[in-house]
Parts: structure tokens; C-alpha cells; sequence
């Protein structure tokens, strides 16, 4: 660790969101060559500390130094002027515009003059290289799977040439080829004298990257501290406030009966569609009370199955079929799926999970509408209270559930659509990527939950890029690759190599350490 | 694992109702009542009354304001799923026209013939709705096209020119019960089309606050793809409340041809966008998912007000339109800086 | 029929709007639109002529070609208080309860140019279309065309009725004579629209001896459409209105691009005339004067300006 | 963990260049190559000639659309962001009744009038901007109320008539060089303003290509957050696209005062509805974010072209009306089911 003097120190940085006070009196220094990791629960108020930093959040109290001169942003453009750089936790890109066009907005590069196409789809192409992927850099980014979008926006923040560069969650869809890669280039950047701020709720992660770990909680720092030294339990305590024992819980729940049978499904689209992977040839079953988890490379298909199953994926000609409790179906629609007890966590919750200025209540309530009322009338209390009840139930921290979701932290937001999906009371729980962006112990929480929803019958297929994950919590993995199941792991036998190892297939061989 | 599922507690409690927070649950009005203030202060007053605020000054606004009214309450529903109606104008004069023809020259009984032209508009919207989601068009193309469509059906029903209604019970002649449209009522106080305006609007009101469908409509126009994964029926939802602005503009029409005694087929040119200024200016949001019908009525009796103390001060008309231009900007932006929880 | 004043209960005459000449009255003139080049005119021809009358306010309310929106300009000019009510109405039955209102009430009204239903005011002031249609077309047939020729006819906005009239009048005006219309487009009254649809007639008519347009302002967007298709040599363009503006018809016969235009008077003038003989003098005032109409050609038209724009 | 992995290998060479992606490229203009095929179709052929392909009748198309065809680029802009303009009918009155004054009572130069009318339009632009962006007020109401104010301004400076515009260089006569605006050139072929919509046209085309101001437009609509986290000068960049709009509204006014020979206030009106069409049946979505010039000068092109063919056969105008409806619905749904790569 290096005792040269800060790149940026805070200093009694304190903010207020209406009644929530998001930050107070908190100190931070980055240094140069430095991982300094920022720790805490949802809602603890790292990303509002970073957006200050970042020139993002202009109206809080406290001081900046950046070089120890004190500064004051007016902007994120002004801070990068200084160096600063934020990779953000949404993934905030421009849908229409090409990847090269996302990476170099708001600082084009010219040619005598004009805009210089050629010259910028080369730097993102050689910066895109450097994190180890192959994109053409003048696709739009609408086109990319959610991780190939978290890809670019890493991209971005790289090509800044930043002296500090803040990173919240860069990884929360990612799977470990990629985070293997992201780590390679931080370690560069270390060398290379740039302080790097990581947020991450990976705890792995944090051992494996950091150089000192600042811990918040509810808006104060709790200290910083060196991970190396610590357990990750005595982190996590220090992030919660209490012991938490054991992140995952496997259910020892009686399995039932075969609930879900996929058999051979194929989906064949009447358009081709550049880099997409639909479901070519998978089968698995699961049955009531079990947890099955689908492994993949990023773009296997795990979204695509998951959204065939819940009749949303792009209409198309299909082969195979699809049971439900002994019964073949048809997903057409979600309305479909759901009155026959098919429920569906997305992927990307603000683009398609919630109403994001809507509130709290709204969102959790719009998916079980006929249970609060009949004939199409609603009981505004009886709303009221079944929202609450899931904001109690998946500890939702927020300051009253009439507040828009977008004033939630990122994995309250995530809280809240489960807690939609919950409400419709299925028979079988389709999840992509639930826990993207969920602190440690909400994670818990949510597996307990999804164990304790087991043991009273429920079906769950839960896809996951975070391998410690799968293990952890489902009681089979199945392997996806291209598009085709390939392994099915009892989890009590199966180790993380090996699901990495199907994952990746005849790829592996050509592997090097 | 010991994790409980203790709940977080809520910091309910915390939430101090400061006045400020319960004024600016009324952020849609605010804009009214400064443009109402201002009309009492800027009031003519011969023989010292405030001519503004006389009973029949007053109603005389909402009157002048229950079409556009009416058909505002329609179109907030259908901006509120992120859509746009322009054919309303069309469709009041198409209504209007049917109205007239139907009754006078078809001699149909009142409620066939009511029937037959609110039937009229709300095919005519569910059409138009079914073409934007079905063909995913957007619906400012679609109702862009309804609109002159509708406009040459009106001409060509009416034969090109205005039909008079006269009342009575000979040929050619309409039953008396439609000229109540026309007529004040309530010790000659309240006339019918503000009662319809204040119906249409009071049910709306209440209709969104206590049924599922409103959530939904909100749920289409705050995140179209996220309200199809929760369930809700987003193609059938949008095609009802294009058909209900369809049928609203239609009731619109029939109000129009009782006060004006025809069905006029040049008639409420341009109306589309008084009422989408009222449903604006009442705080909706034109890119969907956010407003109330609370402040389209607000914004269509501003719009009333800010006209009627217009004309009776005599301001020169044209001077009228730059003031009513400065008037409207000010107004948003007094609700734009009210204080907001 | 004669009249003085408003009507009580719509029967009785009544002389209480006739206060003399000692009182200040307020007038208000509620117009159809502003947007129409006449009708601006006639609210200056009002305006000027009240300017005069040292007892007369005028407040002008502009329904913008809106039906329900004149409905509410009377409504609020009654509750103005106004002594006397000067209204052209943009179309007669949707303004004849509320003119009939405001007239049992007791307000003297004057209705300018178009009427409203049944007799329940107290003068009409207005010209014929008909009858104006009509001249133009004698105009054409007897002194451009005596031959004999093809006429197209520009029309004003499809339902209005002084483009019925206008039309009615002109085919009137031209039976017996050889002189036959062979095409005929409606442009609202709007002169870039006459320019687009004399675009088109332009190309499918090898052959226009006269054109005539139920407007100036249309007539002369159809010859700019000639001229730019060279062809306004071999035709003769003939419009109503002829309006002592600079940009009104009057102007455009002077400098040779129309070849004739018949006068539709705004009757500003004589309705402040009728306005002081039912308020200030207390005379009788006929239930309905028509305004004459005046050809202009070449050779009258300079001086026609001149009289029409003299002070006093 | 063990494991340092290839990344996933990317398909990206698997994208084969196919024809139907190669036409998908002109989606935006298939709806106009539709109608003008059935335009040549339904054409007149009096010996035998199709009128509607003449020389003369296609710049006559052009000449007819370009004043709503210059204004639909700066609104096409003003979309993109995200915005909306009302005002441009009333802005180009405005401009032409200015371009009538100042030419001809104050005498003032050429070059002079002409700077000080573009001048005004770029100024009402971008105050409409300003308040809309600054105050946070929806720009619907803004320039709503712009349209209002433009209009009374119209009015007020030509004092309610027309303007009529005389040429030569005596006094109350304009500069002769102003009267080419209303003249043909190459051979009495190509009509000024048709000249002059091109270039407006291709110049704004070519500069989207080249600069990176275009970026930043089609990052605002599209994500204004993200453009904001990148350091786009969001508000500046927004105001600057409303006086751009108000800008081509005023060079619009000038060559309908140079057609017409006289500036006219109450020309325009309802203009905006017209120019927006242009621009969204160009398939530039209200939305913003997403859309070409290309598109929107196809657009314009596609009305004037189905206005031109229903004048050809001169067809019963109501019937116009609802053939026209039909047919904008009928080309928007034909562009929407092109192909997509
Ligand atoms: N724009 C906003 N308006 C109102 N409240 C906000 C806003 N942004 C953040 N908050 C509140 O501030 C607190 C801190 O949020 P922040 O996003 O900084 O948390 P976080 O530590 O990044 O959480 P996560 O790990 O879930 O991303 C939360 O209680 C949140 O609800
Ligand atoms: N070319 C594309 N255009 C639009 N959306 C795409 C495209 N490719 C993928 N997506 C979207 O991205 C998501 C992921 O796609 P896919 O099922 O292929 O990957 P996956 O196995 O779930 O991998 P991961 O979730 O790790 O990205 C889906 O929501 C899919 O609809
Ligand atoms: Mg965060
Ligand atoms: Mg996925």
C-alpha cells in the first residue's frame, strides 16, 4: 500500500435526500496505485459518495481535494477534467448509438474539423481489446446482452485516461471470464499509479482486488480497514452490524413432484439477429421445492430460456415442448404464464422491471391487481397494506413506500421486484440474475426466502453469473452452452471447475494460465 | 445462518406532512389559482362588482370550457399510456354532424340516435388505438390520419354544410329533449354541459382511483415493457382508452350541436390542441406514465379563465395572444417551482 | 320593418337603450376571425368611424372562426354590460339564441355581413353574395368573354356559405352565354392555396380565358401560379372583395394583375351609423340594408382607393 | 479460482451484409417510393403523358414543400432532443410579415432586413428553448404559448393586413433581387425555394454526418442522463436546436414572402402540424432520440407528393381528405414492416 500523498480526499461529506439522509460526515482519501474498495449495504450510500466525487451530485456539504487543492465540480465533465472518472452503477448508455459513439460522447474526436469515425471505432476497438472483447465498436449498443453493455461502459471509463477512476459495480453482470479480464487491466491501472474506488457486493471480489476497504453503513463510515487481514465473515459483520454466519442456505426440502419439464426446446427466429443465442436444443426438469440453476458464458442463452418459458422471448417457430405439472403449454404471453403460476424476474430491472417514477406501491402491486380487489376495483388500503407487507417481508429500506423507486439504492430496487413477482404467489419462480446488485445480506435474506418459497412446493430456476452462487444455493446446476443444455451438476458433488468447465466446453483446452 | 428476516424498519415516522409537502399535493392547481387571483385583481368592475366573479361569469367558464373538458379527460388517458390523439376535433364535429343528421333528417328516436354517434367515436377510436399497437405506428401518424379522415366523413355526412337542428315533433324536426343541451339550468345557474363536464370528469376521478385498469394504464405509460412482464394486457389496455377518448370526443359532439342548434362539419378546428394545453398544462407528462385528470381539469378551467378575463377587459386581440402566451409559460413554470416533497 | 332599440320580452320596443346624446356608451363588436383580410378591415372601418362619435367605446372580441368561441365572446361582452352589440357571426344558427338573448334583453344589436336566424335584432348590415356572384359573372360573360370562353373557378373553403352564394351567383351571372366553367377547386380562401391549386389546373387546362376566384387574396396566388408558369398573358382574373388596402384587391386591379374585382363592403361604417341613431339620436333604423356593390376595373380603381381611404 | 479464460469469441463475422438489410437502410424513404409509385399509377395520361412525371409537375412537388420541408429539418432536430415546436407557423408569419416591413416601409438593405428577420426567428428559438430547458417546463407548452405570442407579434407588426410587397427601387418598393425567392432557374425548371430546401436539406444532412454537436443531439434524446454523465453540454445544446428551429421557421417566412409577394400574419397557421407529420412519417419518433433528415425530407416529399396526385385528379376535396388519411396510415405501416437488419 502506498503512504504517498491522496489523489482525492474527502472530507465530511454529508447529503440529504429529502428525509433520508444518504451521506454524513463521511471521510474518504484515494491514493495513488491504490484498490480501495468501498463497502456497505444497500442504500448505505457508496454510490451517492461517489456521484459527489464524480461531479455527478453538485449540492452536498463538505470538501474536495483533488492534488490537495480543494475543488468544487460543476459537472461529471468537469470532473473528468480533473481526472476523475465514475463507472455507474446503471448502466447509462445512449441505446441508438454505437458502442464507439457511447465510448467517445461528449469528447468526439476531429479531424480537421469533422467527426473522426475511423479514428474513434480504433481507440474503442483497441480499449474494448484491452478487457478482452471482441465487438465491432460501431454496433449500437441496443444490440448488446446486458453484460456486453456493462463491457462497454467499462470500456468508457477506461479510455478517460483517468488518474482516479470509481468503479460501482462494474462486475454485477459479468461472469468470471470477464471479471478475470477486468481485474488483469485494474491491476495495469495500479501499476500505472491511478487510485481505483471498487464497489462491489462480490465479496470474493474484494479479496481477491482490493488494497484497502472503507466500510458504510446507513450513511456513516463504519472505518477502513486492509481486506487481506480480514475474513470475509468479519466484513460482512462490519457491513451489517451483525454476524452473519453463512451467506447460502441449501434447502433440505422433500423434492415433490416434477413441476417444469423442457424437453429438446428450440426456438427458431424469423430474423436473423447478430449475436443472439436462442435455445437450440435444451431439456431439464424441476421439481416442486427445488432450486435449479442455469450456468452459462455471458450470451449462452440462459436469458433466452427464461424468457421462451415465460412466453416474452421474440415470436418464432418452436420445437419441443414445454410441460408444466405433467401438462404440455405454450407460452404466449406473460399474462399467459402468469395465470398458469409462471413468474419472471428480469435481467435488467429499470428497463424492463420497473416503472422507475413510480412508487414503491405501485410497482409492487401492479402484477396482483386481481388479488387486491375484484371486478376490476381496487382497495386502495388494501394495496397499500400488501405493498408494505413486501417492503417488511424483503426488507425494502426505504422512506415510505409512496416514494418513487428510482430514490430506492440499487438492490432495494431489485428487492422490489421480487417482491411484485412474489405477490402473484407462483407455482414456478423464473430468475435472471435476481441478486445482480444485492448487498450480502439482503442476498441471504433472498435465499432464504427462495428456500423457505422451496419447502412450501415452489419451483425455482435461477440463472446466475456468479458461479459461488449457484453452488451455494441451487440444489442441481444446469449447464447452458450455446444455446444447448450440456451438464446437469448435483450441486452437492459438483465444484465450481466443473461447471466452468462445461460452461466453456472444447474452449477450456485452449486455456493457458 | 442466522439472517431473520427482521423487516428494516420504515422511517415512517420521520416524514414530518410539513405544509409545504401537503401544498404541493395541489401542484396541478397551482397554476389555476394564480391565473384566478389574477383574474379577480384584473376584473373589470363597473358600479364596484367584480364583474369576474359573478355566479354567471363563472359559469359561464366552465360552460365555455365542458367540450374541450370532456374530451381532455379522454385524451389524459391516452397521453397517460404515452400516446396522442389529434382526430379529436375531427370526431366532435363528426358526432356533431351525426348528431344533427340522425335526429333531423333520419328522425331517430334521441337515445338511437345518441347511441349510434357515441358508438361512431368509439369505434372510430378503438380503430385508430388498434392500428397504433397492432401495426405499431405511432399514434401521432395514426391520429394525424383519423383526424382528416374523420373531417372528410363529417363533410360528406352533413353534405358539406352545417345542419340546423330545429325542435319539435314534425319532420325535420329534433325532439325537445336535445335542446336541454342548449338551455341553463338550476334556477338558471348551472348549464347542462358544465354538469356533463363536471359528471365526466368526477367519474373519471373516481374510476381511476379505484380500479385496476387505471394502474395499468399508468404501469403502460411509465415503462410499456416492464407493465407486459407484470401481466398487464398492454395492447387491449391502449385500444380502450383510445376508444375512450373516441367516445368522449363523440360525447363532446352531441354537447357541441345541442348548445350551437347544428351540426356543423368545420367545426372545432384545431380543438386537439386546446385539449392536450389543458392536459399538459394540468401536469401530465406527454411522454406517458404520469398526470392526473385532477389537473386536466384544472388546466382546461385555466385555460377558461385566462380566456374569459381576456375578453372582458377589452385588451386588443391581438395583444390578447402575446399576453396569453406569457400567461401560459408563467403559469407552468409558478407550478413548475412549487415546493415539491 | 323599422326598428328602434332592443325588444322587451322580445315584443315591446323599447327607447331605454336610447339615453342621448349627454351618455357614454359602450359598444361591443364581436368578429367571426381576425383572419380573414375583410374582416380586419371592417373592425378598422368600426374603429374609425367610433373614433368620431365622442360617446363610443368599442370592444372588440375575435372568435378565431370558432362557432362555440363567439358564443362565449357575446356572452362575455353581456356580461360586459355592453349598451349595444355589433356582431359578425361566423355562421347563423349556432349565434342566433345568443344574439336573440341579448336583444329580448333589451341590447340594440347590429348584424354585420352574415345574418343570423329569425328576426330578433335590430338591423342587418350586409351585402349579397349572391347578387355579387352574379355581376361577376355578367362582368364575364358580357364583357371579357362575349364570345364566349372556359372559366375556371376558384372556391372558398368547402360549406361556408358566402363561397355557395358567391358560386351560385356567378353561374347565374353567366347562363345564356357561351361562357362555360371547366374546373373548379376549393382553396379556403387562402392564397397560397390558390397558387397550389392553379398549380394543378395549370397542367391538366391547356386553355383559362378567365379565372375567377370567390376571394382577391386567391386570385392572386393563382396568378403568381401563371405568372411563373408564363401563361397570364391570355387570362383575365376576376375576384371579390376588392378591399381599399394595400394588399387588397383594389391594388391588384390598379397594377393590372387582376382584371376586375366586385367591392364587398364591410358595412363598418354604417353600422356605427345605425349605432348612433339607436343610441344617441333615437331614430328608427331599417330592418335590413344592403350594401351595393361597385365593379372595379383599370379604370376606376385609383380613384375608388382614394374615395374609400379619404377621411370623413 | 483457477481458471484465466479466453474471452467468449464473438460472432461479429457472422453478420452477413444481406440484401434486405441493405434495404432496410432506406426504410425511412420506402414509404414516400410507395406513394410515388402509386402516384405515377394513378396519374393523368392526357396524350398519353404522365403528367405527374413531367419536369415541371416534380419540381412543382418540391417547390410546394419546401417551406414545410425547410422547417420539418430544424424540427426533426428539435425531436430528436427530445422537444417539440408549435410555434414555427406563427415564427414563419412573423418572419414574412418582417421581411414585408423591413423591406418595404423602412426600406432597409437587403441583406440588412433579411439578417435582422433571421435574427428574430433564431432569438424566439432559442428563448423558447431557454424557457423550456431552464424553467423545466414542457417544451409543449412553451411553444404553444410561443405560437400564441408569435402570432399576436405577427399581427401587431403588420398591423392586421398583409404586407404587400412591391419591387423596384423607389420608395414603398423592395429590392428586385428579393422577387427571385417567387422565380424559377436552370431553364425555368427549378423554383428557388425548392434550390434553397435542398440545400438546407443536404447542408444539414452532411453536418449530423460530420459533427459532433449531432452526437450530442442523438445522445439527449436518447438518454439525457447518460448524455449529462458524459459532459454533454445538455442545455446548451438544446437551446441551441430550438433556434435552429426558429431560425429555418424564419427562412421559411422569407420564401413565402418572396412567394407570395407579400407578408402575410395569419399565413401559417396550423403549419406545425404539417411539419411534424413531415417529420415523424420520415420515422423520426416523438420520443427523441432516434430519426434522420433523410427520413423527414422524405416525409415532406411523400405529403406533397399525395397532395399533388388528389389535385391532379381533382378528386371531391372530402373525399381527398379521407383517401389522404388512409393513404399517410397505409405508408406508415408499409415502412414500419420493411425488413430490419
Ligand atoms: N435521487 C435520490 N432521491 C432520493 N433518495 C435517494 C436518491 N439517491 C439515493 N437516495 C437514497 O440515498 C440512500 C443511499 O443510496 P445509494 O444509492 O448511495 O446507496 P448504495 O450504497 O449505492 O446502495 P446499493 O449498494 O444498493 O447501490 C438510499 O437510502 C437511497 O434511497
Ligand atoms: N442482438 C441483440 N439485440 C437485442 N437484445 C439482445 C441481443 N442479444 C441479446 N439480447 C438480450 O440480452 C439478453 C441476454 O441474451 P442471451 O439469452 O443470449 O444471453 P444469456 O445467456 O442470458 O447471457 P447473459 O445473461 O449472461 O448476457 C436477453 O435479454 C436478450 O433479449
Ligand atoms: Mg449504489
Ligand atoms: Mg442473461
Amino acid at each position: 500500500m502506498s503512504d504517498s500523498a491522496p489523489l482525492v480526499a474527502l472530507t465530511g461529506i454529508a447529503k440529504r435526500y429529502g428525509g433520508v439522509q444518504a451521506c454524513r460526515d463521511i471521510d474518504l482519501t484515494v491514493r495513488p496505485g491504490e484498490v480501495h474498495a468501498l463497502l456497505g449495504e444497500n442504500g448505505a450510500g457508496k454510490s451517492t459518495l461517489m456521484r459527489i466525487l464524480s461531479g455527478d451530485v453538485t449540492d452536498f456539504v463538505g470538501e474536495i481535494e483533488v492534488a490537495g487543492q480543494p475543488r468544487r465540480f460543476a459537472g461529471p465533465a468537469d470532473a473528468q477534467g480533473a481526472g476523475i472518472a465514475m463507472i455507474h452503477q446503471e448502466l447509462d448508455l445512449v441505446p441508438a448509438l454505437s458502442i464507439a459513439e457511447n465510448v467517445f460522447l461528449g469528447r468526439e474526436l476531429r479531424r480537421v474539423g469533422r467527426l473522426d469515425r475511423r479514428g474513434m471505432q480504433q481507440r474503442t476497438a483497441a480499449v474494448l481489446e484491452r478487457i478482452g472483447v471482441r465487438l465491432n465498436p460501431a454496433r449500437p449498443v441496443e444490440q448488446l446482452r446486458t453484460g456486453e453493455q456493462q463491457l462497454v461502459v467499462i470500456a468508457k471509463a477506461l479510455s478517460l485516461d483517468a488518474r482516479v477512476l470509481i468503479m460501482d459495480e462494474p462486475t454485477s453482470a459479468l461472469s468470471s471470464s470477464e471479471v478475470d479480464r477486468l481485474f488483469d487491466v485494474t491491476r495495469e491501472l495500479r501499476r500505472d499509479g491511478v487510485g481505483v474506488v471498487y464497489i462491489s457486493h462480490r465479496m470474493d471480489e474484494i479479496a481477491r482486488i482490493a488494497d484497502r476497504a472503507t466500510v458504510l453503513r446507513n450513511g456513516e463510515t463504519v472505518g477502513t480497514f486492509d481486506p487481506r487481514t480480514m475474513s470475509t465473515a468479519q466484513v460482512v459483520e462490519a457491513m451489517i452490524g451483525r454476524p452473519v454466519q453463512s451467506v447460502f442456505t441449501t434447502s433440505d426440502v422433500e423434492r415433490g413432484d416434477e413441476l417444469l419439464r423442457v424437453e429438446d426446446l428450440a426456438v427458431r427466429h424469423r430474423r436473423p439477429r447478430p449475436g443472439r443465442r436462442d435455445p437450440d436444443g435444451i431439456s431439464l426438469t424441476v421439481r416442486a421445492g427445488e432450486i435449479v440453476g442455469l450456468a452459462g458464458l455471458l450470451g449462452a442463452g440462459r436469458t433466452e430460456l427464461l424468457e421462451t418459458l415465460y412466453g416474452v422471448g421474440s415470436a418464432g417457430p418452436t420445437s419441443g415442448q414445454v410441460l408444466l405439472g405433467g401438462d404440455p403449454i405454450t407460452p404466449r404471453s406473460a399474462r399467459y404464464a402468469l395465470r398458469n403460476g409462471i413468474a419472471f424476474v428480469p435481467e435488467d430491472r429499470r428497463v424492463a422491471g420497473l416503472v422507475l417514477f413510480h412508487s414503491v406501491l405501485a410497482n409492487t402491486v401492479i402484477a396482483s391487481l386481481g388479488s387486491i380487489g375484484r371486478l376490476g376495483l381496487v382497495s386502495a388500503r388494501r394495496e397499500r397494506r400488501a405493498a408494505q407487507d413486501s417492503a417488511a417481508r424483503l426488507g425494502i429500506k426505504t422512506a415510505a413506500i409512496s416514494d418513487p423507486v428510482d430514490t430506492l439504492s440499487g438492490g432495494n430496487q431489485q428487492k422490489v421486484v421480487l417482491g411484485r413477482v412474489l405477490r402473484t404467489q407462483p407455482r414456478v419462480l423464473l430468475l435472471d440474475e435476481p441478486t445482480r446488485g444485492v448487498d450480502v445480506g439482503a442476498k441471504a435474506e433472498i435465499y432464504e426466502l427462495l428456500g423457505e418459497l422451496a419447502g412450501q412446493g415452489l419451483g425455482v430456476l435461477l440463472a446466475s453469473s456468479e458461479l459461488p452462487e449457484l453452488i451455494g444455493v441451487c440444489d442441481r446446476v444446469v449447464v447452458l452452452r450455446a444455446g444447448r443444455s450440456v451438464a446437469d451438476f448435483d450441486t452437492a458433488q459438483a465444484r465450481e471447475a466443473d461447471v466452468l468447465a462445461a460452461a466453456m466446453g472444447e474452449q477450456l483446452t485452449g486455456a493457458t494460465s | 445462518m442466522t439472517a431473520t428476516l427482521t423487516p428494516t424498519p420504515q422511517r415512517e415516522g420521520a416524514r414530518r406532512r410539513s405544509p409545504l409537502a401537503w401544498l404541493a399535493r395541489f401542484q396541478s392547481v397551482l397554476g389555476l389559482v394564480v391565473v384566478f387571483v389574477g383574474a379577480i385583481v384584473f376584473s373589470p368592475t363597473p358600479d364596484g362588482e367584480i364583474i369576474f366573479l359573478s355566479g354567471e361569469n363563472l359559469t359561464n367558464i366552465v360552460r365555455a370550457v365542458s367540450e374541450i373538458g370532456i374530451i381532455a379527460v379522454g385524451m389524459t388517458l391516452v397521453i397517460l399510456v404515452g400516446g396522442i390523439d389529434l382526430s379529436v376535433g375531427s370526431v366532435l364535429s363528426l358526432a356533431a354532424v351525426g348528431s344533427a343528421v340522425l335526429l333531423v333528417d333520419n328522425q331517430l328516436p334521441l337515445a338511437a340516435a345518441m347511441a349510434l354517434v357515441l358508438l361512431v367515436g368509439l369505434v372510430f377510436g378503438a380503430l385508430q388505438g388498434a392500428a397504433s399497437t397492432l401495426l405499431g405506428i405511432q399514434a401521432f401518424i395514426v391520429t394525424l390520419a383519423g383526424l382528416s379522415i374523420a373531417r372528410g366523413l363529417a363533410r360528406l355526412w352533413s353534405g358539406g354544410q352545417a345542419v340546423p337542428i330545429a325542435y319539435g315533433s314534425g319532420p325535420g324536426e329534433a325532439p325537445i329533449a336535445f335542446s336541454l343541451l342548449g338551455e341553463r339550468t338550476f334556477n338558471g345557474i348551472v348549464p347542462i354541459p358544465a354538469l356533463i363536464f363536471v359528471a365526466v370528469a368526477g367519474g373519471a376521478i373516481a374510476f381511476l382511483r379505484i380500479s385496476a385498469f387505471s394502474r395499468h394504464v399508468y404501469a403502460i405509460g411509465g415503462n410499456e415493457k416492464a407493465a407486459r412482464l407484470s401481466g398487464v394486457p398492454v395492447t387491449r389496455v391502449k385500444i380502450t382508452v383510445f376508444a375512450v377518448c373516441g367516445l368522449l370526443a363523440a360525447l363532446a359532439g352531441i354537447v357541441h350541436a345541442g348548445q350551437l342548434n347544428q351540426g356543423g362539419p368545420n367545426d372545432a378546428i384545431g380543438y386537439e390542441l386546446d385539449v392536450i394545453a389543458a392536459v399538459v398544462i394540468g401536469g401530465t407528462a406527454l411522454s406517458g406514465g404520469r398526470g392526473t385528470v385532477i389537473g386536466t381539469v384544472a388546466g382546461a378551467l385555466l385555460l377558461g379563465v385566462l380566456n374569459n378575463i381576456l375578453g372582458l377587459n377589452s385588451v386588443d386581440e391581438n395583444v390578447q395572444l402575446v399576453i396569453k402566451g406569457l400567461v401560459i409559460v408563467a403559469a407552468a413554470a409558478v407550478a413548475r417551482f412549487a415546493p415539491r416533497t | 320593418s323599422e326598428n328602434r332599440g332592443g325588444a322587451a320580452g322580445g315584443q315591446q320596443a323599447r327607447a331605454d337603450a336610447c339615453k342621448g346624446p349627454g351618455e357614454d356608451y359602450r359598444i361591443g363588436m364581436s368578429q367571426a376571425n381576425l383572419a380573414e383580410p375583410y374582416r380586419v378591415r371592417m373592425n378598422e372601418d368600426i374603429r374609425t368611424a367610433a373614433a368620431k362619435v365622442p360617446q363610443f367605446e368599442v370592444q372588440f372580441a375575435d372568435a378565431a372562426q370558432d362557432n362555440s368561441q363567439q358564443v362565449n365572446d357575446v356572452q362575455n361582452l353581456m356580461t360586459n354590460q355592453v349598451d349595444l352589440l355589433i356582431i359578425s357571426p361566423n355562421e347563423a344558427a349556432p349565434l342566433t339564441s345568443e344574439v336573440a338573448q341579448a336583444y329580448n334583453q333589451g341590447t340594440p344589436v347590429i348584424v354585420l355581413d352574415r345574418k343570423v336566424n329569425g328576426d330578433a335584432y335590430s338591423t342587418f348590415i350586409g351585402a349579397d353574395n349572391v347578387e355579387i356572384g352574379r355581376k361577376a359573372g355578367q362582368h364575364v360573360a358580357q364583357t371579357l368573354l362575349p364570345q364566349g370562353g372556359k372559366v375556371v373557378e376558384i372556391r372558398g373553403l368547402p360549406g361556408s356559405t358566402p363561397a355557395q352564394e358567391r358560386g351560385d351567383g356567378f353561374r347565374q351571372g353567366i347562363k345564356g352565354s357561351k361562357v362555360q366553367i371547366v374546373d373548379s377547386q376549393a382553396a379556403d380562401w387562402l392564397r397560397d392555396k390558390g397558387r397550389e391549386q392553379m398549380d394543378a389546373i395549370l397542367k391538366s387546362q391547356p386553355q383559362i380565358d378567365v379565372l375567377f376566384s370567390h376571394n382577391d387574396p386567391m386570385a392572386e396566388g393563382a396568378y403568381l401560379a401563371a405568372e411563373e408558369a408564363g401563361r397570364t398573358q391570355g387570362i383575365d382574373f376576376v375576384g371579390i372583395d376588392a378591399l381599399p388596402i394595400p394588399s387588397g384587391g383594389i391594388k391588384a386591379v390598379e397594377q393590372g394583375r387582376l382584371a376586375a374585382s366586385l367591392a364587398y363592403p364591410t358595412g363598418g361604417e354604417e353600422a356605427i351609423e345605425a349605432a348612433k341613431k339607436l343610441l344617441i339620436s333615437c331614430e328608427n333604423v331599417p330592418k335590413t340594408q344592403t350594401l351595393e356593390t361597385e365593379l372595379v376595373t383599370q379604370r376606376n380603381a385609383s380613384q375608388v382607393y382614394s374615395r374609400e381611404n379619404s377621411p370623413g
